[in-house]
């Protein structure tokens, strides 16, 4: 099996459904000679021609709309965000057009939305945002978060597949700094399924995105001091897999939401809930949330790395909730 | 910018000149019978079942805008897809919808196309080609522009038409989809229905130029006004845009001057509106006027137009009685059908 | 003291802060003439002339970024959305812009966004969306949600007078429904300040906006069953009084969340999980939300009164949890 | 659409015959000065300090394309306000920041006027009527309409520049406050810096036209082209639109036709970009082209150029030094001054 970085397993996930789906092709800005800011759609042009491989204007929000226009037609387009921070250009026509067409007349709209979220390389506030739950809180869509390689592209597949419209937030920080083993065949990771990182029993850690290398390098550090951490990768954020989660909880009674977003109405307030409700008697301890303070991104490495939440604090945190 | 008036398919029209076959008699006729249908279909909702309370929500209406629908959507063909604005009734009769399904519809039955879940013209089906507007006005227009994208590839010379109001215009998203329209050159026709106010808004606080069509320039394609009052002047213009379209010219841009013949919606008594002018566009009505051509064309006698009268408010209070003893949704069923997926709710039944 | 509906209240508040201080304007569409599409501005043209009540095209971004612009220059704009729907169009001058500028250079940026929101007049998926979690979750905004004629007028006049992006949810379902007395004088409602709209001991009910009427209904009902239900109306959510739930909270140690706006990543997940957090010992039973299904609003009278949480959904959950 | 190009003070230029005073020779001095003190610090910064890896994140710079901010923003006056785009470093330094600011800013320094917060030039201080971009294109053009509104309101003739990319105008944002412009007749420049690429995007992806100028003319307003790279022909046109705008006569739109000497950001080497582009345009650099004219008709000796050079290194040299000495940040800060309120964290020391 081939080491690929994070990066090069979505454009192999990308380039697979490709070569399998003629209907299936990209969209966005400087993504076709250039290969994209981040290089992910690289080779692609000289592949597929420039019928799939299609450069746009400026235009946030007729992206996501031409997306919906081609959907609607029977292709599979998979439109790129320079930035997932700008995708509050195109908002408008995701939450209204993308996500409600399906439930108000039955109508397939099959896209990916993709590109590069997420702090820790100094970006600044514009940047460097985490918007997963503006979409987590839209019915329609589907909110995926890959963490590893190997999901990076099992994932990438499965949302190009998907019938439904799907936001997909790539991590930029994990773009060349993750790798792992990525089958060359053909796979899926399906969406709304979790999965387990790491196996414990004092204290399950909750979590998505590049956190999720946070909470196993904690669990690392617990350990030694004989705390047993489970580490949940939720991968993807809506359909979130409450089975899985409620699984981990009810083994070790404790829990940890760990998030690179902001703290209020982040996706640790809606897991606390669902938790509470679901499985409130199996709970040893008050449900723990370490996220990013509610602030805007800042730019400056020191305030970054205050804003993101690190190994230090999930370790401090879970030390008091397993003494609790 | 150019400009065209009344241009006829039996005078020497812009369309004569350039050989695009004009309207048949035939033709005619069925423009004719959608303007009438359009109107009585679309007065019955206004000035009875709304006023009866039968139908819940926001009424908008095209009362006096019907030719622009109409001479556009009718020379559609198989595989072009239309994008009508919330005062296109007729775009979707020409496109097949029976005036049961849209009744159904308005009256939030649960066999409308919507099954009871959206209201209005919010009526969809790809396989008609009709993509319908939601309320957030010009989103439908970078939707067009998708969607030409893919006729483009297919190569089999469809078109896309949408369809706004001018106060439409202002919105960023009818920007950039006729930006990225003239600069992939798609096949997109796009259609402003020009009717002198966006609720109560005039035009001269929409936008500072004399015609809007001089938008066309901006964006490298052709800025055209036309009398929307003036069906045959609709058609004609339409036609030549949609053969640019089909020949891979690119996109157009139609200014259509018409007027609102009604309030904002039913609840809106438009008391902002100068009344005389309500009473000077009352002479150019598209119907009447159109009526008047046939007859002093002998494309149509009297009788036949009375005809074709009856025979629509027939089909209205058929399809008025169809909805009203159609049934209303069962709550729990809007629970179901939010997403797509291999057990779908909206493939168990017939839309 | 005179009866006003909540509608006429925002308007004698807007109108008393446009008396008061000349930098308040208005700007939105249809709003100068015509008064608005609900009326909210009637009159104020006449009062004070179209440079302070302007009509604008239909652009909604351009309307949030003037209303910034202005607000830069020490102006206190309010803009009205026609319907709060719409606010998506305008979503990203709201959350990069308007939310950030404070932050990131330290000016103020005193505005109002405020308009209709909210189901329950069958207005279909696109007139009746409840969106105040986008903005609750962007650092830097307050989001105000009144349910009452009193707190209308007393929390429009705070919004104005505060000197932040405010975001204004009226409920279009109240404007003509609820009157109460509200005073002539000058007063402000506090912004993130609750209230306890109705004591009880066995269980609190939290919630806001349209869903305090269904909640004090359903309380009345349940003191006939023996069931003494606390109502707390949060009026700002965020920053949402953690105190005032809190004491609720400990007080009948039985909590139920209540929304109009759909589940997943809602106002309740939020408010759950900051309960367990601070409260967990205090918990007699699992935190309860009832609130939308997760689906767009639908249109017809009977899925729209399947959409919306009623009153006896909230009796059945209130009995359940009772009886814990 | 008007074309001007070229018009010099000295010449029978456009401005002459419309009386509008040509810049005199002290502000020829201080036009060179900022051209130059820009290039500088630009290229410090692209070139040394990014590779020395001193400034994290995105470098954008404006090189050959300077003649724009500096030949627009030196005629503003007290009350004016200024949105300059990314690549306008000028604006800041002629509205009174200084390069020890700024320099602070790149940094990353508590000391920069946003404390470490945002990067590059998202600088804004409104008593000194500087605005800052934020990275999503386009957003400053409808805060510019809001703050003309305010400026109209006053009564005090002043106005609101603010610069974008020529890649920025394909965006909603941009075509909702020009027709907001036009409609309120707001005093608003709108001044796009055409320089041939959007990151790697050519004009011939981004729009349909041959000039951008011609979207003047679809919102009432005039568009005018000009030489972005002859600061003379920038500042007659410039002066032109906001006499025009202190006039009350409302926004101009002027198309800068300039080129982007050097990468998107500093990570970008540009490929895309044929090489005899770069060749050609080095012949038409704005601040050599300047120098020629200026030594031709002896406004400045050559000596007098190279101690504006020398005067230039040491300021750069000194801002640079001070910023690499200045503190970082503490990083609880960053948890501070969200909001602002009687007890605002800004408000507790200078910026
Ligand atoms: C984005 C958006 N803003 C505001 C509204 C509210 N609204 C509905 S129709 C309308 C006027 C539309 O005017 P125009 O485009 O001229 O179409 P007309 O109704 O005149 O046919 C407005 C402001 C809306 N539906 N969408
Ligand atoms: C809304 C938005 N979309 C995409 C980007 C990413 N981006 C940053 S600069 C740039 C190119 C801008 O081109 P242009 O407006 O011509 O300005 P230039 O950089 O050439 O000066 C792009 C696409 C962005 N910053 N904002
Ligand atoms: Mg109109
Ligand atoms: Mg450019």
């Amino acid at each position: 099996m081939a080491i690929l970085t994070y990066l090069e397993a979505i454009r192999q996930g990308i380039w697979e459904e490709m070569e399998r789906d003629a209907s299936v092709f990209l969209l966005g800005e400087d993504i076709a000679a250039y290969g994209g800011a981040f290089k992910v759609t690289a080779g692609l042009l000289e592949r597929f021609g420039d019928e799939r491989v299609i450069d746009t204007p400026i235009s946030e929000s007729a992206i996501v709309g031409a997306a919906v226009g081609a959907a609607l037609m029977g292709m599979r387009p998979v439109a790129e965000m320079q930035f997932m921070d700008f995708i509050s250009c195109g908002f408008d026509q995701i939450v209204n057009m993308a996500a409600k067409i399906h439930y108000r007349w039955g109508a397939r709209v099959p896209l990916v939305i993709r590109g590069p979220a997420g702090a820790g390389v100094h970006g600044g506030p514009f940047h460097s945002q985490s918007n997963e739950m503006w979409f987590v809180h839209t019915p329609g869509l589907k909110v995926v978060v890959p963490a590893t390689a190997y999901d990076a592209k099992g994932l990438i597949k499965a949302s190009i597949r998907d019938d439904n419209p799907v936001i997909f937030f790539e991590h930029k920080y994990l773009y060349r700094r993750v790798k792992d083993e990525v089958p060359e065949e053909d796979y899926v990771v399906p969406l709304g399924k979790a999965a387990v990182r790491r196996e414990g029993s004092d204290l399950a850690i909750i979590t998505y995105g590049a956190m999720v290398r946070t909470a196993l390098e904690a669990a690392g550090q617990l350990m030694t001091e004989g705390i047993s951490v489970e580490v949940v990768d939720l991968r993807t954020l809506l359909p979130y897999d409450e089975q899985c989660i409620l699984a981990s909880v009810r083994k070790c009674s404790k829990v940890m939401l760990l998030h690179e977003d902001t703290r209020i109405g982040g996706m640790a307030g809606e897991l606390a809930a669902m938790i509470t409700e679901k499985a409130f008697e199996d709970l040893d301890g008050p449900v723990v949330r370490v996220t990013a303070p509610d602030t805007p991104v800042p730019f400056s490495p020191p305030l970054e790395d205050y804003f993101l939440p690190g190994v230090q604090k999930v370790v401090e945190a879970a030390r008091k909730l397993a003494a609790y | 910018m150019e400009t065209a008036r009344g241009a006829s398919p039996l005078a020497k029209s812009r369309t004569d000149r350039k050989k695009t076959p004009g309207p048949d008699p035939q033709l005619l006729e069925r423009m004719l019978y959608y303007l009438k249908l359009t109107r009585e279909a679309e007065s019955r909702i206004e000035q009875v079942l709304y006023r009866q309370g039968k139908i819940v929500g926001g009424v908008y209406v095209g009362r006096g805008q019907e030719a622009i629908g109409v001479g556009s959507a009718i020379q559609l063909v198989e595989g072009d897809v239309v994008l009508p604005s919330h005062r296109d009734f007729s775009c979707f009769l020409i496109r097949g919808f029976t005036l049961r399904q849209i009744l159904c519809n308005w009256m939030g039955r649960a066999n409308g196309p919507t099954r009871g879940r959206d209201n209005t013209l919010h009526i969809g089906d790809v396989n008609r080609g009709v993509i319908p507007i939601i309320s957030h006005l010009g989103d439908t227009c970078p939707v067009a522009c998708g969607v030409a994208m893919v006729l483009k590839r297919r190569g089999k010379n469809n078109v896309a038409l949408v369809h706004f109001g001018e106060g439409t215009s202002s919105r960023g998203d009818v920007h950039e989809a006729m930006n990225m329209a003239g600069v992939m050159k798609l096949p997109v026709i796009f259609i402003c229905n020009n009717n002198a106010y966006a609720y109560s808004t005039p035009t001269s606080k929409q936008y500072a130029v004399k015609d809007l069509a001089v938008r066309g320039a901006a964006y490298g394609m052709p800025g055209i006004v036309v009398d929307g009052n003036d069906i045959l002047a609709v058609f004609s213009v339409v036609a030549e845009a949609i053969a640019r379209g089909r020949r891979g010219e690119g996109p157009s841009f139609i200014e259509c001057k018409t007027f609102r013949m009604s309030g904002h919606s039913a609840h809106d008594a438009a008391e902002y509106v100068p009344h005389e002018l309500f009473e000077q566009w009352k002479q150019k009505d598209p119907i009447a006027r159109f009526e008047k051509f046939l007859l002093a064309k002998r494309f149509l006698t009297e009788k036949q137009i009375e005809r074709l009268g009856a025979e629509v408010t027939e089909q209205v209070d058929d399809a008025v009685a169809y909805a009203e003893s159609s049934p209303l949704p069962e709550g729990a069923s809007a629970a179901e059908g939010v997403y797509c997926g291999p057990d779908c709710w909206w493939k168990e039944s017939s839309r």
